[in-house]
């Protein structure tokens, strides 16, 4: 068998399925607890995109799970998916269902992350280490605020098992050291799992009795545990983050228990992702390289691929009404009782 | 056909048994010390794991760990676990399991969150919806292991993955729910006044001195041999140092230098747990439901053959153990501030599954007791909360955990290797 | 034995008719009748394996039997399970004891019909009448009655057992095999309790493989022979040898199974 | 005392009944449906419920589930944790659980992984050094249960978390380790030659029918009642109709229109599978130790009483267990072509002691087969493959998931029931 | 019973010497002395939880006990467990029986010493000779040899136990109340099997509650009282009476505990 080719997968070899076939884009997301993005955004701007350009499109979720994201891969392809757009849950994992696909002529987008070794035609994201920045630069600048410029930061990272979290870390933990801080403590919460990081702050807390000027967590979910446990202890002039703009998040920020998150504009993320795909779906390999105009270096293998980058941004209460005014959420959502309702209109959200 | 001396023997064989002894103290002290060579240690291990384990994290980290703070995280982080492990034990006990109830727990959550959050309910209803949903995942849970004969692991292995679901649903994937109302949040966040705290220490031991004098003069008033008013005065008064040690403690203040509030008083999670554990012990320790449930889990085959309706006993045991998931949920909900998809969870359950055992539980059925969980979840706890404190890095944290988790397992195995040995 | 001949004209307390049980594809009873009357030892003799525990089983309702009917004072009833029995004032004392190991002496003897005082065990009430209906076995040697049934002897075991049968007033006590494993001074204790049983009016049904148990108490005796029934005879109109024949043949002179229904219970 | 009809009774009662009857095929087709009347199903349910799932997935998805290239899927999908579950059977039949096989196959992945692709060893090597983990994993865990006498449930709840933890600081926070040696990889991601797959057929087919001849051979020669050569030859040509069916499946040409590359044959994962069936069966039922497995599992006291060395019987078949996901870890990382500290996992454990379950294999110890990790992981996998065909959301997907597996469970139950009804 | 005056000079083949044992704060045997002599039935008797089955368990290693010697064909030997009291020739049917009910009558009676064709069970080899023993001990309505225990019934069952240890050549055969559950034919083929074993030179030791089996077929008996081994004495030196006397008093005139023992034995 060594002369065979390599994969045991291929698409529909039904007899039925010998006719030409129809536009259709076959979407993998990673899983629904790292972040609330992929089940709450990414799958309903995708799928409104692809529905307007009246492309057939099949979007599921992995769970977390590499197997499991292989096995959907693999129906994809069967069920005659002519473009793949994936989020990897990792390089090597992902690259195995690249190549698979290239195998059988179908082209593969990287969606937010970019699959090391993998050669994916495209390649549209934010950058994951530059969301990391943007967490600790923002932090920087609310600890400055409070009038510390120098002092012990804590750091509570995102699941030990998810790279991304690593990335992350990678940013605001330069962020922080750059400007001057000390990190005193610095912990991964597993699963990204929210209790578990209320334990595990609540003990940094102890242990350095509370001798921080600012937190710095890796998504809004452990920002509100933070944010909770400060509360706790009366601590509550600590400043700490997020990430993902969720409305849990920018109320907090709002209340002033959580300083700055990051808002990712998904919405153009996945229109520009859809907008490739389509292109690429019909054929159209010339379109799609006009809407690429970037380029990322794989450091696995150095070839450049072609990008669509997009920029992170940070959200204080100022800004707040930035992303309700991109129609990521709306005023309904987060001003939703006396003390939000004025927060809110302190700070122009509105709409 | 017998002698005189025969019959004396037969007499003075069966009237030394009656359970307690007639004696003074140094007799009960050293019948104790039989019973304890002999293996029968009750929750002797996990209370000397405990013990162990705070005198070791004590040493490693003197200035964080040995803290009325940290003493007070401490019961707040244990608190849903020993009521998760709580509700496993009624379940334990039967020899069935509940792989579901750290979802239970978190589907708990979501219900209270949603009505709570989204729909403004006032918080008796929000908490009267999710108890509800709880006796209704143990109805359903119950119905197909009890009445259907499915094994008890695969429905809940079913229930696990459809809660997983119903939660993802519930609260929209990847969300997160804040919890904002007070009331709720008060249970993990806020202590009681000082006064009522001496109060629930002061009504705990008038209580079990009651209890202990009260049974003994109604084996008295029978012509039941007692133990001596020494021991019971003995037993009362070390359980009134004990208690009043750990509530002076909580009446301390605790916040951090220079804070701006003042953060004093027993946490409300502890009268909550204690009435729990008082409850569910009288259920299970005084009333024919629980003589019942350890029949079914000791042979269900003699309890059917002794008329009890062994399906209705494992219903409600499932019942009980799934509102008490719920009731963990919203205790889980009140410490974070929220609710999302990875609250409760696997994880959990396997800790408080983990905190019955340890505590003496078994998983076969038929041994096992209340207080078993909160021994149980105070070494589950303890672990939990000193390794953060010892070590960053969360590879060497799961090994660590992993490592004391047995450490506390062998105690409680060795010891019990002995009473095997003994024969009992 | 002598208080049978006038019990004798008495209507049966219990009456089988009919009863057919299989296990899967093997016919462990065969129209088995079977009558207990009150006031009577009925003995009920087989060979191992010749059907008398699940024909018991069958009266519990701890096996649904296939076919047949069970008549309790005159009336057809259905029992569904032990707990029909025993509203029915059912007592059975099984062959494989049915303890639950993890309870005490006290616990397993009240076990489902526990003793209250209000909603709470009243253990104290519970404990001095277990301990009064104990003696009155000759139990010795048992060292407490807070002692787990797990760390008693086979025969401490069975005589727990029957304690907790002849707790209760009930209308027919029914035991299998009960002294198997007693000793002999706690043998005759048990068979003078059947016997007191029965005088006072109970309906008991005995077990046992010990003819001179059966000769010393019985009034009637039951011969299961391979699932059917050969003989329900009076005691005193059969001997010793006779019983045996019964017993091992399924026939003796000319009671019993005619020849060829007992060649073809052997053979089937 | 006995007449001589007794006796002739006697004699028949008791020679009607060594195990096969001498019979034709209708008497063995009767046979055959009394034992099903009777409840003794075996594998049925399970093959019953895998049936009913591919005609319901079937019917809503013709076009992409009842395809070849599926039907390949689905066997690459499944066979980690039929391996897996292979292994659980070994524990499970002691009564005993491993929660850490997950893990175990994740820890064998990294240093697969490690060894492999960072270190550079030749394959072989590297397999060995996985192996041997398992090994000395299955060592550990077995000297704690055997020998000190904890519960496995905390032992390898405890190597849960010791594993997770051993996992990251192998792989490194976040970290993934590629895998890249074809010979691994091969297994998940190639077939055999067309020529190969037949002769595999030959040999399955051909080595079921020798067995079964030599067998009914030596109960002739002893003077043991044997079926009739009729009912064998049934056997043989039902399962030769099977395998041919199914290999000839995998033979056909599958990729999709317009492909650059040919895709047909038996993937390679196939028969290693199929390999560790054969051999495990062996082991369990035709060795003295696959009897001496049953009989601790069934009683212990009796086992030991019997002059069986439990603790050695138990130590091996944690050996076996943690050696055998060891290898499920392996076909995870040829088929991930990579390894991160989440494959392998709680979830995977789950599933895998769910297929055993709904093979037909009993938790409490003494009731399981080989070839139930087998039916009951098509179960699982069936129901992971045609999931996510039939609906997008994962909140739907996770409770259809867990409500199939009731189903599954449910017909196994109700026919045991029935079984449980009729004395068995 | 006369064979015995002729091997009553041999040498024990078995002797226990001051036995002790206690389950936590209960003191089950004291200081026991027991001697099994080959070519005898020794019989040993006692009162429903005198420490029958306990001393037995101590002689097969499931107990260790306190303090004591055991001493085997004069030897001291130690005893860890089944396995090592198998590998000395101890073969022992325990009252608890202890079958594995998963497996079938086959498997259980071969559970630990199976017969083996290269590395393959012989599974016909030990069918055939499981049948061919368990047709010598006269057991009928056993339905198959290949039928799971758990659906046996009593009797058959203890026939299965009692035929697993006979299948072995061994030295010593303890059988522990083993015709409780018996019927009349099998029990007397038990009764022929032991004596039987006797003769071929064996030793045997008969636990029963049966005085009239005791006479049968016993050369010696051991009477325990209370934990404490009151007399062992030749069979044709005591009758009836004076056994039973033994067992319930722990004495018999001048042979048995000293007055004061006995009292000493009832009240601590
Ligand atoms: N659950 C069962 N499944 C199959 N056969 C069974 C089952 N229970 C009993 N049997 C069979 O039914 C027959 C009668 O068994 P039963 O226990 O009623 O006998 P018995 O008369 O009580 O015998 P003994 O005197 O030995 O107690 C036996 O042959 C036994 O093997
Ligand atoms: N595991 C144990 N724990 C505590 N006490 C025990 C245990 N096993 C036995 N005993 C006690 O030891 C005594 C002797 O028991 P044993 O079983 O040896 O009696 P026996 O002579 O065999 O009686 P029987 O004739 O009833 O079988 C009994 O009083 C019993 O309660
Ligand atoms: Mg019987
Ligand atoms: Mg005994």
């Amino acid at each position: 068998g060594d002369d065979e080719p390599t994969t045991s997968s291929g698409g529909g070899g039904g007899s039925e399925q010998t006719q030409e076939t129809p536009a259709k884009v076959g979407v993998i997301l990673p899983d629904a607890a790292s972040s609330a993005r992929w089940e709450t955004a990414d799958r309903k701007f995708l799928g409104d995109a692809f529905k307007a350009a009246g492309v057939e499109s099949d979007i599921q979720n992995a769970n977390g799970d590499k197997a499991k994201f292989a096995t959907i891969a693999d129906q994809m392809l069967n069920a005659g998916a002519n473009v793949l757009l994936i989020v990897n849950l990792d390089s090597p994992s992902a690259a195995a269902v690249i190549n698979k696909a290239k195998q059988q002529g179908v082209p593969v987008i990287d969606y937010d992350r970019l699959t090391l070794g993998g050669g994916a035609s495209y390649y549209v994201s934010f950058d994951n280490v530059a969301v990391g920045t943007a967490i600790g630069s923002g932090l920087v600048k609310c600890m400055q605020d409070a009038g510390n410029s120098s002092g012990n930061v804590a750091l509570l990272n995102g699941s030990p098992t998810d790279n991304n979290a690593t990335l992350f870390k990678q940013g605001y933990e330069k962020a922080i050291t750059d400007a001057g801080y000390t990190v005193t403590e610095d912990q991964s919460v597993p699963d990204w799992d929210n209790t578990k990081a209320g334990t595990i702050f609540e003990q940094m807390f102890t242990k350095a009795k509370g001798d921080f000027v600012g937190v710095a967590a890796a998504n809004d979910g452990l920002g509100g545990a933070v944010a909770s446990v400060l509360k706790r202890e009366g601590a509550t002039e600590i400043p700490t983050t997020g990430q993902d703009a969720t409305d849990e998040g920018l109320q907090r920020v709002l209340l002033g228990t959580q300083c700055v998150t990051v808002y990712k504009a998904i919405k153009k993320e996945a229109d520009a992702a859809a907008q490739l795909a389509i292109a690429l779906a019909k054929g159209d390999t010339a379109g799609a390289d006009k809407l690429a105009t970037g380029q990322v270096e794989d450091t696995e293998t150095g070839e450049q691929v072609k990008s669509v980058l997009l920029e992170p941004q940070q959200i204080t209460k100022e800004n707040v009404k930035d992303v309700v005014a991109d129609g990521f959420t709306t005023a309904d959502k987060i001003c939703t009782n006396e003390a939000l309702q004025k927060a809110c209109e302190e700070n122009g959200v509105s709409g | 056909m017998s002698t005189t001396q025969s019959d004396s023997a037969q007499v003075s064989q069966f009237d030394l048994e009656t359970t307690p002894g007639q004696g003074g103290i140094g007799e009960a002290a050293s019948g104790y010390w039989e019973r304890i060579k002999g293996g029968d240690l009750g929750a002797l291990p996990a209370v000397i794991g405990a013990v162990v384990l705070v005198i070791v994290f004590g040493i490693m980290e003197p200035d964080s760990f040995l803290t009325e703070q940290n003493f007070a995280n401490l019961l707040n982080q244990g608190a849903a676990i020993m009521v998760l492990a709580m509700g496993l034990v009624f379940v334990l006990l039967l020899g069935e399991i509940d792989l579901s109830a750290g979802f239970t727990a978190g589907t708990g959550a979501a219900i209270l969150g949603v009505t709570l959050t989204n729909h403004g309910w006032a918080w008796p209803l929000s908490i009267a919806a999710a108890l509800l949903t709880g006796v209704a995942i143990g109805l359903a849970i119950a119905l197909l292991v009890a009445r259907l004969g499915i094994p008890s692991f695969v429905v809940s292995l079913a229930f696990f993955l459809g809660l997983q679901g119903a939660m993802l649903l519930i609260i929209g994937e990847g969300g997160t729910i804040p919890i904002r109302d007070d009331a709720v949040l008060s249970v993990m966040n806020k202590n009681m006044p000082v006064a009522l705290g001496w109060l629930l220490a002061l009504i705990v031991i008038a209580g079990f001195a009651f209890f202990q004098f009260w049974a003994m003069r109604t084996r008295k008033k029978a012509g039941l041999p007692t133990p001596a008013i020494s021991v019971l005065a003995v037993k009362v008064g070390a359980l009134a140092v004990v208690v009043l040690a750990l509530i002076w403690l909580l009446q301390q203040e605790r916040q951090r230098p220079n804070a701006p509030i003042v953060i004093q008083g027993v946490p409300w999670v502890v009268p909550l747990v204690v009435a729990l554990v008082v409850v569910l012990t009288f259920l299970l320790m005084r009333t024919s439901f629980g003589r019942h449930v350890y029949a079914v889990g000791g042979n269900a085959e003699a309890a059917r053959r002794a008329g009890i309706n062994v399906p209705n006993i494992k219903t409600l045991c499932f019942i009980l153990g799934s509102t008490l998931a719920i009731v963990a949920g919203i205790l889980l909900a009140s410490r974070d501030n929220s609710v999302s998809p990875t609250t409760g969870g696997a994880q959990t359950l396997l800790y408080a599954v983990g905190a019955a055992v340890i505590g003496g539980t078994s998983l076969f059925g038929g041994r096992g007791r209340i207080v078993d969980a909160v021994t149980g979840g105070l070494v589950v706890a303890i672990i939990a909360n000193g390794l953060p404190l010892v070590t960053q890095k969360s590879g060497v944290q799961f090994i660590i955990n992993g490592l004391v988790l047995l450490l506390a397992a062998s105690v409680d195995a060795i010891s019990r290797r002995r009473a095997a040995a003994t024969g009992r | 034995m002598t208080q049978a001949v006038e019990g004798q004209q008495r209507a049966p307390l219990l009456s089988l008719r009919g009863i057919n049980k299989s296990f899967g594809a093997v016919h462990v009873l065969r129209d088995v009748d079977f009558d207990v009357r009150p006031g009577e030892v009925t003995a009920l003799v087989g060979d191992n394996g010749a059907g008398k525990s699940t024909l018991i089983k069958c009266i519990a309702g701890i096996h649904p039997f296939d076919d047949g009917e069970i008549l309790f004072e005159g009336q057809p009833v259905t029992i569904h399970g032990p707990k029909d029995a025993n509203a029915l004032g059912i007592e059975i004392v099984y062959q494989d004891l049915a303890l639950c190991d993890n309870l005490d002496v006290v616990h397993n003897m009240f076990l489902g019909r526990e003793l209250h005082s209000g909603i709470t065990l009243n253990e104290t009430e519970m404990e001095k009448r277990a301990g009064d209906t104990l003696k009155s076995l000759s139990v010795r040697t048992l060292r407490s009655l807070r002692q787990n049934v797990s760390s008693l002897s086979g025969g401490q075991r069975q005589t727990v057992a029957i304690a907790r049968a002849v707790l209760w007033n009930s209308k027919l006590v029914i035991l299998d095999e009960p002294t198997a494993a007693l000793g002999v001074a706690q043998t005759e204790q048990v068979l003078n309790l059947v016997r007191r049983l029965a005088d006072n009016g109970l309906g008991v049904v005995l077990i046992t493989h010990n003819m001179n148990d059966v000769m010393q108490v019985a009034d009637s005796i039951a011969t299961l022979f391979l699932g059917q029934m050969a003989a329900q005879v009076r005691a005193k109109d059969v001997n010793n040898t006779q019983v045996i024949e019964l017993i091992t043949a399924g026939r003796s002179g000319d009671i019993g199974l005619k020849p060829r229904e007992a060649a073809e219970a052997g053979v089937a």
